[in-house]
């Protein structure tokens, strides 16, 4: 076995982790507050993508436009609490489930109907002077000599990317009254209102930012896939990783996909053969997460669920 | 043959495979025909043989319209014994009026709170055997006079042997029947019973295809005749319900073509309807009441003759759309006739069911004449009387307005001597005649009120007029010996929850409710209404809500929701004392015991 | 009478709490016996054990004497255990007669394909079963409700018919978990004529939860006292309630 | 208001749980029948190739979706999945096992129980498996099912362009036609059968609802312990559910190949197309047979409503991505807003309807 093949393969096993990581975070903040499954996730992604792209084709310079896509996907999130989620609140979780559904075809159409449906695509070093941007990957071999593999410039941005949000999550959480509210919120949901809580500011303030993440994750796969319809597709990948990791907890949100990227990039080059065909990275990380999960069934990181009878 | 052991076998002959009785058990209808219904009597005769019932036994019938029971009283007669039918909800002192006026030796009792009813009174009474039905609860009673009905139908030989009827006459006592308001017991014999039947059926030619439901206990003569002995009568079937929350939806089920009630009943029904409406869309509300104006008006051609093609049309239209689907939910659909005794309608309500197509006609009768001694005929329009006397029947009225009558169809009293002046019998209620030979019934003499100042009145008159508010339950007026009338009034929690409901008000129960000054201003409201109708001196001038109703087993109410003053001055003595003494308020001493702070309220 | 219940040393842990500790106590057939103790004290754990929704680290149940430290709940069932829980565990999509035909299912032998195509003996079985169910309908006197959707029905009606579809299982031994929580006088009264009545003359074993204690004196025949995941009582009702520490838990002595 | 339900009683218990108890209502199933069967056929070959036939092979799925998601609680998104085990099983079977022995309802009943059988082996981690987390199995079985048949040629008798029309003389049934005299090929025949399936499935999936399977299902969906305690085998119930709704999913599948479109396009059986007739189903009302009809209609016929109010209205202003993208939009619409005011979909809103004119003039 080559293991510097190998390793070539981890690593890039470990960039697409990343991204999935990136969408899952979403998932998992929504269904932390809420216990809401938003499938609608994909779609944000989507929209948020999409209408960047647009007004930069329209000859917005890039902040102006971040800046203006955020604050559509702030409105769009409060919005979303407001009339969807709010009225649904006393609605078992299968409900609200199926209201994302509705919420993310409405999505699907709304964003292609006003916008597009083009493919588009999307080159972040047009507006951004930033090395990492460069579409030239970094050979690992000048600094390290007997490494011999290539990293592209854009999955070590991509990283670190995913990285100052999970800090900034993180302090957000940690530090924030906003914050804390909200973990307040997600252990229970009543002890958090009988102190006064407000339980649905809190959650506009969760959809709000789930947008904003989906705005910088959306950006980030467009890079990678171009801005199209197959995002959605792209971020049916991100539910094996949230279930794998629990899907209550961030640190399993981003195990989990770091465990999915590699897995799938090592199922397609070893397990291919075997199956007598290639492509097995379609439905490869949905069979881990299924595996996973009959042991584990509450996830990595997952409460174990004692139901009270 | 003239009996009601003979009807069973007439029919079988007559209509062996036609439908007997029906009853609802267990969530689904089961049906015995007429040769059915005549085997489970022979079989019923001999399990009551076997336990000594026989020729001069008084057995008491006590318990809801359940087959077994229906079965016993011809079995009963059969054997030539009386039948004393006991309402399942007597209070004890009734049971035990009843057990020893009668000489009752045996009991057939529905299940364990007759049984207990009866275990309360026991000791005072020589009843020698107690028949129960439903054994559940009653295995741990020690009581060597219990025996199950079922174990003694399983000892009976399987082999059905025909009904002997020889042995009875015509002229026998088939039944002994109580009379709430006398508190008396008047016997009444098979051809009595039967002939004043088949009086109403020739009037109203009601056949073997109706069916008629019975939903009271046979313990009310009236019930006992217009469902019962009619369907005996006429071998049309008997339909029971499952249990008494059903009955509404059982009604329906059944669709039955004649109806039997109490007044109490189709107010009841009434009110159901307003209350019901109440809680519906302000639109729909609306055009109800649009609906239901239009259709008084036409109905008010109808009685003048003056109804055009477009008035029929129109009443086509309103019954397609609203009342006849109003009719489907009460179970009225198919009613031919709906014969009414206890009391009479109020002319809006009695017009109301006259316009749907409902042919209410009210009724007069009592124990001792055999349940009737007048009723309206088909298409009556007067909501005031009662009928004229039905054939055999004279009626007249004596210097003090009281209601006197002669029948070929008379019982007699068990107890005491029949209240008869010079060959009529006093029916001890007061009334008057129309023109017409209709008899119009005022309430009884009894409870005739004396004010201050001398003048005499039937409270009753007053009260059905208060009642007739879908959002009153009952009335009592008082005032003997005072100068001016006050009311005790009773809320129907049903229409009044949805009326406040309606309004936005808040309330926890129905003591909070009955409290509540809104709805205190509604029922001054409609009594200042109801005064415009007499002189100044018969006006109700104050009223309290009551913070209960008036309950039955505590016999401030008859079976059929008649007002019995005397109890309720008893129990509420301390509203009739304030009320005396002018106070605003009072401090009730009620009987379960609590203390009550009711408002003395003034009609303006 | 034999002991139909044998609990012996029982204990049962979530991660490091300690739900149930060490408690033994038998129950003879035909006895109403009742389980009482203060929120929290392990009471509806212990009936969770006793019929396999959860599994005790150590100890054991006998049931019908047959020894065993776990059994699944399915098995319990079908050895003639039925019970009702604290917070009404109905099936909230049917109706009333739906839940109680449920309790039925173990006497449905009939394939689903006889079923699906509404023959043979699926329409006799749907017919027989439902008899019994209107049986017990009928004995709960809910006859007005049965084809009400038990989500709209009030509390104190939710447990009468929870314990019709237990008490249609047919079962040896009844659990019931708090039958009269949330229930106003007449209810209360209600229930536990039915529970009399099932225990005397269907001679049904019923060991149950209940805070009432006026309730449990009444028509129990058997108190087990927990506290704090510990029994600290056993007895007739009258030796229950003049034990001391029983007092003390109940007064809340601190402990 | 045209329900009259005064002297409807029920003498025993077989009456009480029929599926039309009313006389009304049996008039208009009876009618309805006739107009199935009697007037659809000689309608134009358009109405049953472009609305009746499809719209039966998808609403039978539906059906079959109901059975596990609606009645059973388990969350699919496979069921286009299941749908292409149905119909490569069909394509297969005609094409390889003799002429005499297999006839088109036969293949469909067999390849129906191989789709159920597929959908066991995905059911299985349900056992474990609880809510969203079962999402991952049926997404496998979805993604699996599709890639394999994908990646084995043999499947699609090695046809390159992915689609193989099916031979005419697989609508043969074993010569009826020709017995007959009618092209068996053609659209009247086409429609009835699978008029006949759907007829005779949506009743097998009715008497299921009302009879104790039916029960068990519901009850594994509203409270799986108090199921469990009530002696119902948990594990058994799923995967028995799995089994009946990949069996219909599965026969959906070869109608909507053979009877509608009339080839066998891997294409068809996308994720897409489990998320439509997810759409069906929440739209149609979740737990509801009849519920399932109407949502399949529904969504399978806006689109083609909406192409044709902009054809005549619009002079055909709408192109097919417009149509998409305004039908998701209307589709997104319905379901929050049928959750939020009428969490039953159609089915209740039909039941409500049914409901009203029952108790009117009253509201209750």
């Amino acid at each position: 076995m080559d293991w510097v093949y190998l390793i070539e393969v981890l690593v890039g096993g470990l960039m697409s982790g990343v991204m999935y990581s990136l969408v899952a975070i979403g998932f998992v903040l929504i269904y932390k507050s809420s216990g809401i499954f938003n499938f609608a996730q994909g779609t944000m992604l989507l929209f948020a993508s999409l209408t960047f792209v647009k007004m930069t084709e329209n000859g917005i310079d890039f902040w102006t436009a971040l800046f203006i896509a955020a604050g559509i996907m702030v409105i769009f999130g409060i919005a979303t609490e407001r009339y969807v989620i709010r009225p649904l609140a006393n609605q078992d979780l299968l409900a609200l489930f199926m209201a994302t559904v509705g919420l993310a075809t409405f999505q699907e159409g709304f964003s292609q109907f006003i916008w597009d449906s083009d493919v588009h695509g999307l080159q972040m070093s047009k507006f951004l002077d930033i090395g990492l941007l460069d579409p030239a990957p970094i050979f690992v071999s000048d600094h390290i000599p007997w490494l011999d593999i290539l990293i592209p410039k854009f999955d070590i941005f991509a990283s670190l990317v995913a990285g100052s949000l999970i800090v900034i999550l993180a302090f957000f959480f940690q530090k924030t009254r906003t914050g804390l509210s909200l973990r307040a919120v997600s252990d229970d949901h009543m002890a958090a209102m009988a102190v006064g809580i407000p339980l649905q500011t809190v959650w506009a303030i969760v959809w709000a930012v789930t947008g904003i993440i989906a705005l910088i994750a959306g950006l980030l796969w467009a890079e990678r896939v171009s801005v199209s319809f197959t995002l959605i597709e792209a971020v049916m990948k991100a539910l094996p990783v949230i279930l794998i990791g629990g899907l209550t907890s961030i640190p399993g949100a981003i195990v989990g996909g770091l465990v999915i990227g590699v897995g799938e990039k090592l199922g397609e080059i070893y397990l291919a053969d075997v199956f007598g065909g290639q492509g097995i990275e379609l439905w490869f990380a949905y069979f881990m997460a299924l595996i996973f999960l009959v042991f584990r069934p509450q996830g990595m990181f997952g409460e174990k669920l004692i139901e009270r009878v | 043959m003239a009996t009601i052991p003979g009807l069973v076998l007439s029919n079988k002959k007559s209509n062996p495979n036609a439908i007997a009785l029906r009853y609802k058990q267990l969530g689904i209808w089961n049906a015995y025909t007429w040769t059915e219904y005549a085997a489970e009597v022979s079989k019923t005769i001999e399990a009551f043989k076997s336990n000594s019932i026989g020729k001069g036994s008084v057995v008491g019938i006590y318990g809801n319209n359940v087959p077994k029971l229906i079965f016993s009283i011809s079995a009963i007669q059969a054997l030539g014994a009386i039948v004393v039918p006991i309402h399942p909800e007597s209070t004890k002192e009734e049971l035990k009026k009843i057990i020893l006026s009668s000489k009752a030796d045996f009991l057939i009792a529905e299940d364990q709170q007759q049984v207990d009813t009866y275990l309360g009174v026991a000791s005072e009474c020589s009843v020698k055997n107690v028949i129960y039905l439903d054994g559940r609860g009653l295995a741990s009673y020690d009581n060597s006079n219990l025996t199950s009905f079922d174990d003694l139908i399983s000892k009976v030989s399987g082999s059905n042997t025909e009904i002997d009827i020889n042995s009875l006459n015509d002229k026998d006592t088939a039944f002994y029947l109580y009379d709430e308001y006398e508190d008396n017991l008047y016997k009444v014999s098979h051809e009595a019973l039967v002939n004043n039947c088949k009086k109403i059926i020739e009037l109203n030619t009601l056949s073997a295809k109706d069916s008629v439901v019975s939903y009271l206990p046979l313990s009310i003569p009236t019930n006992l005749l217009f469902t019962y002995v009619t369907s005996m009568a006429s071998g049309m079937s008997l339909n029971l319900p499952e249990s008494n929350q059903t009955i509404e939806k059982d009604l329906q089920e059944i669709g039955p073509s004649i109806l039997y009630a109490p007044s109490f009943v189709f107010k009841h029904i009434i009110t159901s309807i307003s209350y019901r409406i109440e809680s519906a869309t302000q639109e729909n509300y609306d055009r109800y009441m649009k609906h239901y104006d239009s259709l008084m008006k036409i109905y008010d051609k109808e009685i003048k003759g003056e109804t055009s093609i477009i008035d029929t049309l129109t009443k086509t239209w309103l019954m397609l759309t609203t009342f006849a689907p109003a009719k489907n939910v009460f179970g009225l659909t198919n009613i031919k006739h709906a014969f009414v005794s206890d009391g009479v309608l109020s002319k809006v309500n009695f017009d109301f069911f006259h316009a749907i197509g409902v042919e209410i006609q009210h009724s007069f009768g009592q124990a001792v004449s055999c349940g009737c001694i007048s009723v309206q005929p088909d298409h009556s329009v007067s909501s005031e009387n009662v009928g004229s006397p039905m054939k055999g029947t004279e009626i007249k009225i004596n210097n003090n307005s009281e209601v006197l009558f002669k029948t070929d169809c008379l019982g007699d009293s068990v107890s005491g001597e029949l209240n008869i002046e010079d060959g009529w019998v006093n029916s001890g209620y007061v009334g008057s005649i129309e023109d017409s030979g209709a008899l119009i019934v005022e309430g009884r003499s009894d409870d005739i009120l004396t004010l201050k100042s001398g003048t005499k009145f039937s409270p009753e008159k007053i009260e059905n007029l208060i009642s007739c508010s879908p959002f009153i339950k009952s009335t009592v007026v008082i005032g003997s010996g005072q100068d001016s009338l006050s009311a005790i009034i009773v809320i129907d929690p049903n229409s009044v929850n949805s009326w406040a409901d309606r309004k936005n008000i808040r309330y926890t129960g129905y003591s909070e409710l009955a409290s509540k000054d809104e709805v205190r201003d509604l029922i001054r409201d409609h009594i200042k209404c109801v005064n415009e109708a007499f002189d100044s001196e018969l006006q109700i001038k104050r009223f309290v809500i009551l913070h209960r109703t008036l309950i039955m087993t505590e016999g401030e109410v008859t079976k059929t929701m008649g007002i019995l003053r005397n109890k309720i001055a008893t129990n509420l003595k301390d509203i009739y004392s304030a009320v005396e003494n002018k106070s605003d308020s009072i401090t009730l001493n009620d009987i379960d015991k609590l203390t009550y702070q009711l408002n003395v309220n003034k009609v303006m | 009478m034999t002991d139909i219940l044998k609990v012996e040393n029982v204990t049962l842990q979530f991660g490091g709490v300690k739900a149930i500790t060490d408690i033994s106590f038998n129950v003879k057939e035909g006895e109403i016996c009742a389980v009482i103790g203060p929120n929290g004290a392990g009471k509806s754990s212990m009936l969770n054990v006793i019929n396999g929704v959860y599994l005790p680290q150590i100890g054991t149940v006998t049931y019908n004497g047959v020894e065993r430290r776990s059994i699944n709940p399915r098995d319990a069932a079908i050895a003639g255990m039925a019970r009702t829980f604290q917070n009404i565990a109905l099936f909230q999509g049917m109706t009333v007669l739906e839940n109680i035909m449920t309790g039925r299912n173990l006497f449905m032998k009939s394939t689903w394909l006889e079923q699906g195509l509404n023959i043979g003996r699926a329409r006799k079985e749907e017919q027989q079963n439902r008899l019994a169910v209107e049986k017990v309908i009928k004995f709960l006197q809910i006859e007005s409700i049965r084809k009400t959707p038990v989500s709209k029905l009030p509390y104190g009606l939710q447990k009468r018919v929870e314990l019709g579809r237990a008490l249609v299982a047919e079962p040896k031994i009844l659990l019931l978990d708090e039958p009269m929580a949330g229930m106003n006088l007449e209810e209360k009264a209600d229930m536990s004529c039915f529970i009399l009545e099932i225990n005397k003359e269907q001679g049904i074993t019923t060991v149950m939860i209940e805070h009432d204690m006026g309730v449990v004196m009444d028509i129990s025949d058997h108190v087990v006292v927990l506290d704090y995941g510990k029994k600290i009582g056993d007895g007739s009702p009258k030796e229950v309630m003049a034990n001391q520490d029983v007092i003390d838990a109940y007064l809340g002595v601190s402990h | 208001m045209i329900y009259r339900e005064t002297g409807h009683f029920v003498t025993n218990y077989l009456k009480d749980r029929e599926i039309f108890p009313l006389k009304f209502d049996k008039i208009i199933v009876i009618l309805g029948l006739l107009f199935l069967y009697l007037y659809m056929p000689t309608t134009s070959e358009y109405m049953l190739s472009a609305h009746v036939i499809p719209i039966l092979a998808v609403g039978l799925a539906t059906v079959g979706l109901n059975i596990l998601t609606g009645l059973t609680g388990q969350l699919s998104l496979g069921t286009a999945g299941f749908m292409c085990v149905g119909a490569f099983g069909t394509y297969n079977l005609m094409l390889r096992m003799p002429e005499n022995l297999m006839s088109l309802p036969v293949a469909l009943l067999l390849s129906g129980i191989f789709a159920g059988l597929v959908g066991v082996i995905f059911g299985l981690p349900a056992i474990r498996i609880k809510g969203f987390y079962l999402l991952v199995s049926t997404l496998a079985a979805q993604y699996f099912v599709w890639w394999f048949f994908n990646s084995y040629a043999w499947f699609l008798n090695y046809e390159s362009s992915g689609v193989v029309a099916i031979a005419p003389h697989m609508y043969d049934y074993w010569g009826l036609g020709n017995l007959l005299g009618v092209d068996m090929q053609g659209y009247p025949a086409r429609y009835l059968l699978a008029l006949t399936i759907c007829i005779g499935l949506t009743y097998f999936a009715k008497n299921l609802l009302r009879s104790n399977t039916g029960r068990n299902f519901m009850s594994v969906r509203d409270r799986d312990i108090a199921a469990s305690v009530m002696g119902i085998s948990v594990p058994r119930t799923k995967l028995l559910a799995f089994f009946v709704s990949c069996f219909y999913c599965g026969i959906a599948g070869g109608i909507y190949s053979f009877l509608y479109i009339g080839n066998v396009d891997l294409m068809i059986y996308e994720i897409d197309r489990s998320f439509t007739i997810l759409f069906m189903l929440i739209i149609g009302g979740l737990g509801s047979i009849s519920g399932s009809w109407l949502g399949a209609i529904f969504v399978y016929e806006f689109p083609i409503l909406f192409t044709w109010v902009g054809d005549t209205i619009f002079q055909g202003a709408f192109n097919t991505a417009v149509v998409e993208n305004v039908s998701n939009m209307v589709y997104g619409v319905f379901i929050i807003a049928l959750l939020i005011r009428e969490p039953g979909g159609f089915a209740a809103l039909w039941a409500t309807t049914k409901q009203k004119l029952r108790m009117w003039p009253y509201p209750h």
